[in-house]
């Protein structure tokens, strides 16, 4: 009898070849509800293209990805329900509000009418809702990508370099949003070299072979 | 009897043409991509020999 | 079945030289057989004289046009379905090849036409379709080249085959309408004559020659595309081996 | 559906907040048919044999021209990983954004092609059929268009790219609807024509958003 499946992400034996190169082989990793993943490893080691790997934008060419035990390719849509993905740019088209892009996310998500305000009021943006996206600082975009993560009711986040541009207060901010969204058993997987994990989370570096 | 045949009924100037393209084609074909396998052979034994050629 | 092991060159070097003589052998054989029938033989037409000798090349290059088109729209699935890494070589190796004989066809069609309208190129169904089905060509290989990344170039050109592949009957469906719809009662249309035995053996001779050396010169091309796709992966390699060196 | 119908809308919207770029089009559509009358002269009764030809090919240029960002500008702000990534099918929001770009750019088009008709000396007759079959070959010419533009994403900037790939796609369209053009100009029924170029519209629907979204797939893999 197959033990009770692992709930949560399970990766196993997972290869990436992109580019024409293994960016990867064989590699492991399981993070269950309540978890934070912090992917470490220098650039061109593959913290990318493993979070894309997760998010399911990137077919794994080797090895099996499960959630809940039950393999990720047989329900791609239930997977791309779970996951809120932030790549390196912040999806922000330049004459667009602030608001508008919510309001968009919203439709595109699924997000509760309330929620979109929310978001916005805890990444400090409330006050800059009716503002085109062309007059945002880098911060400020970052914040606004971030605010639409927070928005998006999805169980596992995988945020690439999320603090990259973010002052203090924002990475606090961040930090926060986090602790909330492991309490209530969500997933957490991140590349990131600042340490605004805060307490129990678990490390994965990759290259190190 | 050369000469009737060379002179293809008159149609020289289109028959000729046609049957010396394809073999021009043909030949450009062929001798290209071999040319083209040889050489990238020969880079790759170069270098695979240049350090120990893994899986 | 295991078809990975064929998409190393060893391997893939080991079933072609076993399977290329042959093919290279039969394409001499049978383009030899082809020449001698087609330009010694076979009579001329009583219609079109000695002309119709630029059948024997024009109809079996424009039946190889097709027969790669095919090939490498049944490449483009296996590449696209099964991530087959043989196949995603394969399509871009017989590209040029299935253009040389589009080309040839075009050039021979042209050839053909003149003596008997008295202009080079005559808006013929037939001929026109070919003339679209190298634009098709053309714009697999421009397509399959303007990506940094090999891998990129060659699963973006096939889809493009296979969108190509659905949509050139309906292409020359509406080419024929629009042939027909401007028909001028006096252009007959470029057909080959009532093909009668002495000039089918040509014919024959030629189509299986052409498409032997097709055989032939793809397992030429795909070897060489592995090779290629090999050397990349070494290059990738020591790059990351050096960036690897520079961290420790 | 409401993902769908929302990217529409914010498609839309941005259109109408950069209407240069529809301008631009409407005034390519325009210049490129006078280039024509440069070329084959003044002379009436010349251009009116050759007109719907003309405002065809142009009109499919216009069109062509203006799908190279359809595809590009989401990929490089990053929207195209959260489209891709999106619950609802991907196949979906494509057919959203052809039908934003259908409107904001074909409709345009079809709304300025009797200024043009009537600048190439189009005979009366043609008016209603050049409308009508631009009504309905447009769809095919922006679906097979971003057939080419979601393959174009990632590509290195080659002009011809897009074209070289799109052009053949957009053969029967432009015969189907100069036929029903010239057809109703000879005074003979153009419905056969028009009922082909609709019977394209929809084989262009079912395969364009399959063939598209395969290819947006690979570009942010």
């Amino acid at each position: 009898m197959e033990s009770t499946p692992t709930a949560g992400l399970e990766g196993r034996a997972l290869a990436c070849r992109r580019g024409g190169r293994t960016v990867f082989r064989a590699l492991d990793l399981a993070a269950a509800p309540g978890d934070l993943l912090v992917l470490r490893g220098a650039n061109g080691t593959g913290k990318s293209s493993l979070l894309r790997l997760l998010a399911g934008l990137l077919a794994p060419s080797d090895g099996r990805l499960a959630w809940d035990g039950e393999a990720v390719d047989e329900d791609p849509a239930a997977h791309r329900r779970r996951v809120a993905y932030v790549g390196h740019n912040d999806a922000l088209k330049p004459t667009l509000t602030l608001a508008e892009h919510m309001r968009f996310h919203a439709a595109l998500r699924a997000v509760p009418g309330d929620a979109c305000a929310a978001a916005l009021d805890a990444f400090g943006l409330g006050a800059l809702a009716g503002v085109p996206a062309r007059f945002l600082s880098q911060g400020q975009r970052r914040r606004a990508a971030l605010a639409r993560l927070v928005a998006a009711p999805a169980a596992l986040w995988l945020l690439d370099e999320p603090t990259n541009g973010l002052d203090a207060a924002s990475v606090e901010a961040l930090a926060r949003a986090v602790a909330r969204h492991r309490a209530s058993g969500g997933i957490v997987v991140a590349a990131t070299h600042l340490e605004f994990a805060g307490a129990s989370a678990r490390t994965l570096t990759l290259g190190a072979a | 009897m050369m000469a009737a045949f060379l002179d293809m009924g008159g149609y020289a100037a289109f028959v000729w043409p046609a049957w010396l393209l394809s073999a021009a084609i043909l030949v450009a074909v062929s001798v290209s991509s071999v040319r083209r396998l040889r050489a990238l052979e020969r880079e790759l034994a170069e270098a695979e020999g240049g350090r120990d050629p893994h899986s | 079945m295991n078809w990975h092991r064929y998409a190393s060159p060893a391997n893939f070097k080991r079933l072609s030289d076993r399977l290329l003589p042959w093919a290279a052998g039969g394409a001499a054989l049978f383009l030899a057989a082809g020449v001698w029938s087609g330009l010694v033989v076979s009579p001329a037409d009583y219609q079109q004289g000695e002309t119709v000798r630029i059948m024997y090349v024009h109809v079996p290059a424009a039946w190889m046009s097709m027969f790669v088109y095919a090939n490498m729209a049944v490449a483009a699935a296996a590449a696209l379905v099964w991530r087959h890494p043989l196949a995603e070589v394969a399509g871009r190796a017989i590209a040029p090849v299935g253009a040389a004989f589009t080309f040839l066809c075009l050039v021979t069609g042209s050839l053909w036409g003149k003596p008997m309208w008295g202009t080079w190129w005559v808006w013929d169904a037939r001929l026109t379709s070919v003339l679209i089905l190298f634009f098709v060509y053309l714009a697999y290989m421009a397509l399959n080249a303007a990506f940094d990344e090999p891998e990129r170039g060659a699963r973006a050109s096939a889809v493009l085959a296979l969108v190509g592949a659905i949509n050139l009957p309906v292409i020359k469906f509406s080419v024929d309408w629009w042939n027909t719809l401007h028909q001028p009662a006096s252009v007959t249309r470029l057909d080959a004559p009532a093909i009668d035995p002495s000039m089918l053996a040509p014919l024959l001779a030629m189509a299986i020659g052409f498409t032997l050396f097709f055989v032939a010169v793809a397992f030429v091309r795909i070897r060489a595309e592995l090779v290629e796709r090999r050397l990349e992966a070494l290059r990738h390699a020591r790059v990351a081996g050096e960036a690897a060196a520079e961290r420790t | 559906m409401s993902a769908a119908l929302a990217l529409v809308a914010r498609d839309v919207r941005l259109a109408l907040r950069t209407p240069a770029e529809t301008l631009t089009i409407l005034a390519f559509f325009v210049i490129a048919a006078t280039l024509f009358a440069f070329g084959i002269g003044p002379e009436p009764q010349a251009l009116a044999r050759v007109a719907t030809g003309i405002v065809w090919v142009v009109a499919l240029l216009a069109c062509l021209i203006s799908l190279d960002r359809l595809f590009q500008a989401e990929a490089d702000d990053g929207s195209l990983d959260q489209l891709v990534l999106a619950p609802a099918p991907l196949e979906l929001l494509v057919l959203a954004k052809c039908l934003a770009q259908w409107l904001t750019t074909a409709l345009p088009l079809v709304v300025v092609s009797p200024l043009v008709a009537t600048m190439l000396q189009l005979s009366p007759h043609g008016y209603a059929t050049l409308l009508a079959s631009l009504l309905l070959g447009t769809p095919s010419l922006t679906l097979f268009g971003a057939v080419g533009a979601a393959l174009a994403v990632g590509a290195r900037k080659g002009g011809a790219l897009l074209a070289l790939i799109v052009l053949p796609l957009y053969v029967p369209v432009l015969i189907f609807a100069v036929a029903a053009v010239e057809a109703s100009i000879a005074g003979l029924s153009p419905r056969p024509h028009l009922f082909l170029l609709a019977g394209l519209a929809v084989f262009a629907l079912t395969l364009a958003p399959f063939a598209a979204s395969a290819a947006l797939r690979q570009a942010s893999e």
